[in-house]
């Protein structure tokens, strides 16, 4: 796809609940290994919840998909990663406020999401936090565009980046959030955040068949 | 996973509807279940400063069960050991302001300051005017610019309880910041775990902790502690709780202190006495006045068996609000 | 076995002398090691009926928590789930004897019966009338010329408080064991484990609790129960307690009643409030008023995972004399 | 030996000293079994106690040796045993005051001592407690006793119907103590006090050679 709209965002919601629901398991365990066990719970939550809110959600922009979900995860999702999350998605909306986003821009919503959970969060890359999967996936986004390829591109590589970057958590000690009491102890896990947030990008490259 | 529950989804509306009913003499739960928080049951008391706390639940009776006179106006319990949304948190703080304003007091974990930042920002910008405090007593955990900074965990029960004191006595926000503030900078504590705690949700144990071995540094969310060590006797263990938090507090002879052994949910109180007897005789070797102790289950992981030692160092006005009268579900004297 | 304990023949030596240091403003301990006892600090109340209860340890905050003001006047703990001997009663019988008599709160089990009464015979050797309440509330156990009869459990808590504040307000000591009797004859409970305690000499579980079942009618000695089922919701569980308990009780509609969830050491209270919330339901289905209540771990086993519920009928006297001011390590309310 | 006398007694303490060291472990998990796990550690502590005072103890008569096990262990042991071992020794006592005893004094010390077990404990034979292994090895002494036998197969022969006796618990259901509580569960369980009782009984006999 060439540009992508208010109905894929709708898909990338209930793409994001399916994933979010079949690794609950997954990320509760990822966060037993270096957190508290919730985040699985908390994602799930959000994205049970977010899926009843759509029922009937009527759109006009990419951006009012993306506030409901900025919306509905700080509200319901707790935890470092609700408010991050609920950031993440609300400096996203902003920066998508038309009907249709081309590669561009995608990779203007996801470098503002970025900047929301910088922002909020102060993490850098290499901290071992959810940063680590949304950075290279807005730089990946953003090199698609520049090219000339097309939104199902970026999403496509902002998706793999952000795979990679979840993979790249693991060697690292946490300077950030719960993990960042082990010290040592963190490495050789990964970050659940850093995995969730693959997850839901994955799930936005699905949304838009590629 | 054995617990006393129905539905896991079910475990904190119901364990507060039950905390609620059984005492209702002193507190109230929210009508809105959606934004579900418990105060005192008078409501907001004019004219003085309103204290709200909260975070994840799974840590009682903290912080519902320090509600009352001379301690909380509102408590906000979030999914177990998930912090709370703004929303309850905003609703918490209207519920508890007297027109004095508000203090938040928040444990220092990434997902309770930023929730309770929010919710800030949302009271705020309804003219209530609030203040933070941010705990942060936790000696097990680098206090360093690479890290989320030290966890706030037992000083916590004894701040509530200090600026309770403070506020209900009428002073205003800044000097209750003030007081709370120095609890904090006074405070320090450090836990073992000798077995894991198992979240409802995720059915299995925090960790997997095999016999003969225990956990130092643990936090109050079942997170790994910093470092795994043979199980060893009470007063080995004791000593290696005792001494980071002496080293960081610095303590000099002759120093009053407050002694608090907490459990955390699973061990009986005879082993916390245990523990307080060896704490109690190094202190007072250091030439340490004990002047005052709390000995039980105040700040919990669940059901983990373990321990924490806190040690709050006191001067007289620390002492004199300590002392003052205290009605809560949890905590009780004077009244 | 995991606790936080040195050599397991000084777990109880140490977590009284932790205990009484702890609390040193309310209680004392005994000179002489080999008869320890804890009393109250100021000793025997002249011209006051003195009240000393004891058993075997590993119940904590059962009985030396309950010492002080409005409750009782001494308390002999045991080696672990075993009732002490003579020696030490007869002196905490002495040092609680104000001169108008004592009263012994026995749990009815075979070794707390003979202990107290053979200490009785030599306190009456020596002039101190003695009279005992056996307390058997354990409706999970046949009462019958068959058996040992029932078991005393929670309602001891429940009749220690009542019973030292009939004491404190100058009751004789017939008039004194009239209110214990009330409260006995007025009192049931009964208890489930989830998981078994550790006895610390034994170093093995009491018995084998494999994952999803659970012990019904379980005492507080981590003897086995009557019977081992299924692992089910808390409010099934709830309802299998309460049952029995209704039944014996014959309670009718209208009565007035104080409901005790108590929790046997290992089981988180939030846990503990869950069950309250139902049992207070089914009681208010029935149209009964619960008037008072109690939720904690008051009346445990070791770290044992479980609860028991207790349910006592009130009148006038028995409610005031609740409600009167108390000031123990373990419960404290008025002062 | 056709009379047993103080210092039989004497090793009689140490001999049984030495069996409840020996089996602590397994009355511990006797009790655990039906009862509270602590019926090992109490008579341990109890006999351990005794030794020491048995260091420079004079006695004249066996009375003088029982009577110090029963202030020992009614002053030591607690629990139901406690007492009952006590009231069990303290009878006994009474009935040896003679330097020296013949089966028939076997006999009556060992009837004194079911009697006093009966008269504070109130169980019948059959009622799964130490009863079931004392009244039969009172039984066996006394008709030994009555055949001319020696005190030495005396308390053989109460040594043997004490350990038959405390088999004979096993498929009982209990009337008295602890197990009482248990109803059908205390089935295939061998009472710990009858079991302690026996091994006593055994100690006796060994000490007299028999
Ligand atoms: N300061 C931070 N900046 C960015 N991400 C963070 C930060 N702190 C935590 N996180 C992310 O949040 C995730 C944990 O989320 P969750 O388990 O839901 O919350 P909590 O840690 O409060 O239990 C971590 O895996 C990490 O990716
Ligand atoms: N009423 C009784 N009569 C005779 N023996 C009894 C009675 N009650 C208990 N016992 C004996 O005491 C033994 C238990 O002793 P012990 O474990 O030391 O005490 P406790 O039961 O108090 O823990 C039982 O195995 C039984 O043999
Ligand atoms: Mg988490
Ligand atoms: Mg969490
Ligand atoms: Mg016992
Ligand atoms: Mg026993």
């Amino acid at each position: 796809m060439t540009t992508v709209g208010v109905d894929w965002a709708l898909d990338w919601v209930r793409c994001s609940a399916a994933v979010v629901t079949e690794h609950r398991e997954e990320l509760i365990d990822l966060d037993r290994a270096i957190g508290d066990g919730d985040h699985g719970e908390n994602m799930h939550r959000g994205y049970r919840i977010l899926l009843e809110k759509l029922d009937g959600f009527e759109a006009a922009t990419v951006g009012d998909v993306l506030k409901l979900v900025a919306t509905t995860l700080m509200s319901k999702v707790g935890g470092a990663a609700g408010p991050l999350y609920g950031t993440a998605f609300l400096r996203g909306a902003k920066a998508a406020d038309s009907a249709d986003l081309d590669a561009a821009g995608v990779a203007a919503v996801l470098a503002a999401g970025v900047e929301g959970v910088v922002a909020r969060g102060k993490a850098e890359v290499g901290d071992k936090t959810m940063v680590d999967a949304w950075h290279p996936a807005a730089a990946a986004a953003q090199e698609v565009a520049d090219s000339g390829g097309s939104a199902g591109e970026a999403l496509r590589a902002a998706a793999d980046a952000a795979r990679a970057g979840a993979e790249s958590t693991e060697p690292l000690v946490a300077r950030k959030g719960r993990a960042s009491y082990l010290g040592e102890r963190a490495i050789g896990h990964r970050d659940p955040g850093a995995q969730s947030s693959a997850l839901l990008l994955e799930a936005a490259a699905a949304a838009a068949g590629a | 996973m054995k617990k006393l529950i129905n539905d896991p989804n079910d475990v904190v509306p119901e364990s507060v509807e039950g905390f609620v009913l059984a005492h209702s003499d002193i507190i109230v739960g929210s009508d809105d279940p959606e934004t579900l928080f418990v105060s005192r049951a008078g409501g907001a008391v004019s004219g003085k400063v309103g204290l709200v706390s909260g975070g994840g639940s799974g840590h009682e009776p903290l912080h519902g069960g320090f509600v009352g006179v001379g301690m909380l106006d509102a408590a906000v319990p979030g999914p177990v050991f998930t912090s709370p949304t703004p929303d309850p948190i905003l609703a918490a703080t209207k519920a508890a302001d007297g027109g004095a304003g508000v203090l938040h007091i928040v444990k220092n974990y990434t997902g309770d300051v930023l929730n309770f930042e929010t919710a800030a920002e949302l009271a705020d910008a309804e003219d209530i005017p609030v203040k933070a405090i941010v705990v942060n007593d936790d000696v097990a955990v680098e206090d360093s610019l690479y890290t989320a900074g030290r966890r706030g965990v037992g000083g916590t029960v004894l701040l509530e309880k200090i600026a309770g004191a403070a506020a209900e006595r009428g002073d205003d926000l800044d000097a209750v910041l003030a007081v709370a503030t120095k609890v904090n900078d006074n405070v320090r504590s450090m836990g073992v775990a000798l077995t894991a705690c198992t979240v409802p949700h995720a059915g299995k144990p925090s960790f997997d902790l095999p016999e003969g071995e225990i956990e130092i540094g643990i936090g109050i969310h079942g997170e790994p502690g910093r470092r795994r060590i043979k199980a060893a006797p009470a007063d080995e263990i004791t000593d290696l709780l005792l001494d980071p938090i002496l080293e960081d507090l610095g303590l000099a002879g002759g120093d009053d202190v407050l002694l608090f052994v907490n459990g955390m949910g699973g061990t009986p109180s005879s082993e916390l006495y245990i523990v307080y007897r060896h704490a109690r005789a190094r202190l007072e070797a250091l030439g340490t006045n004990v002047t005052r102790s709390l000995v039980g289950n105040y700040i919990t992981s669940l059901e983990m068996q373990g321990a924490s030692i806190t040690v709050l160092r006191l001067d007289d006005e620390t002492t004199e609000l300590w002392d003052a009268p205290v009605h809560t579900p949890a905590l009780r004297w004077g009244l």
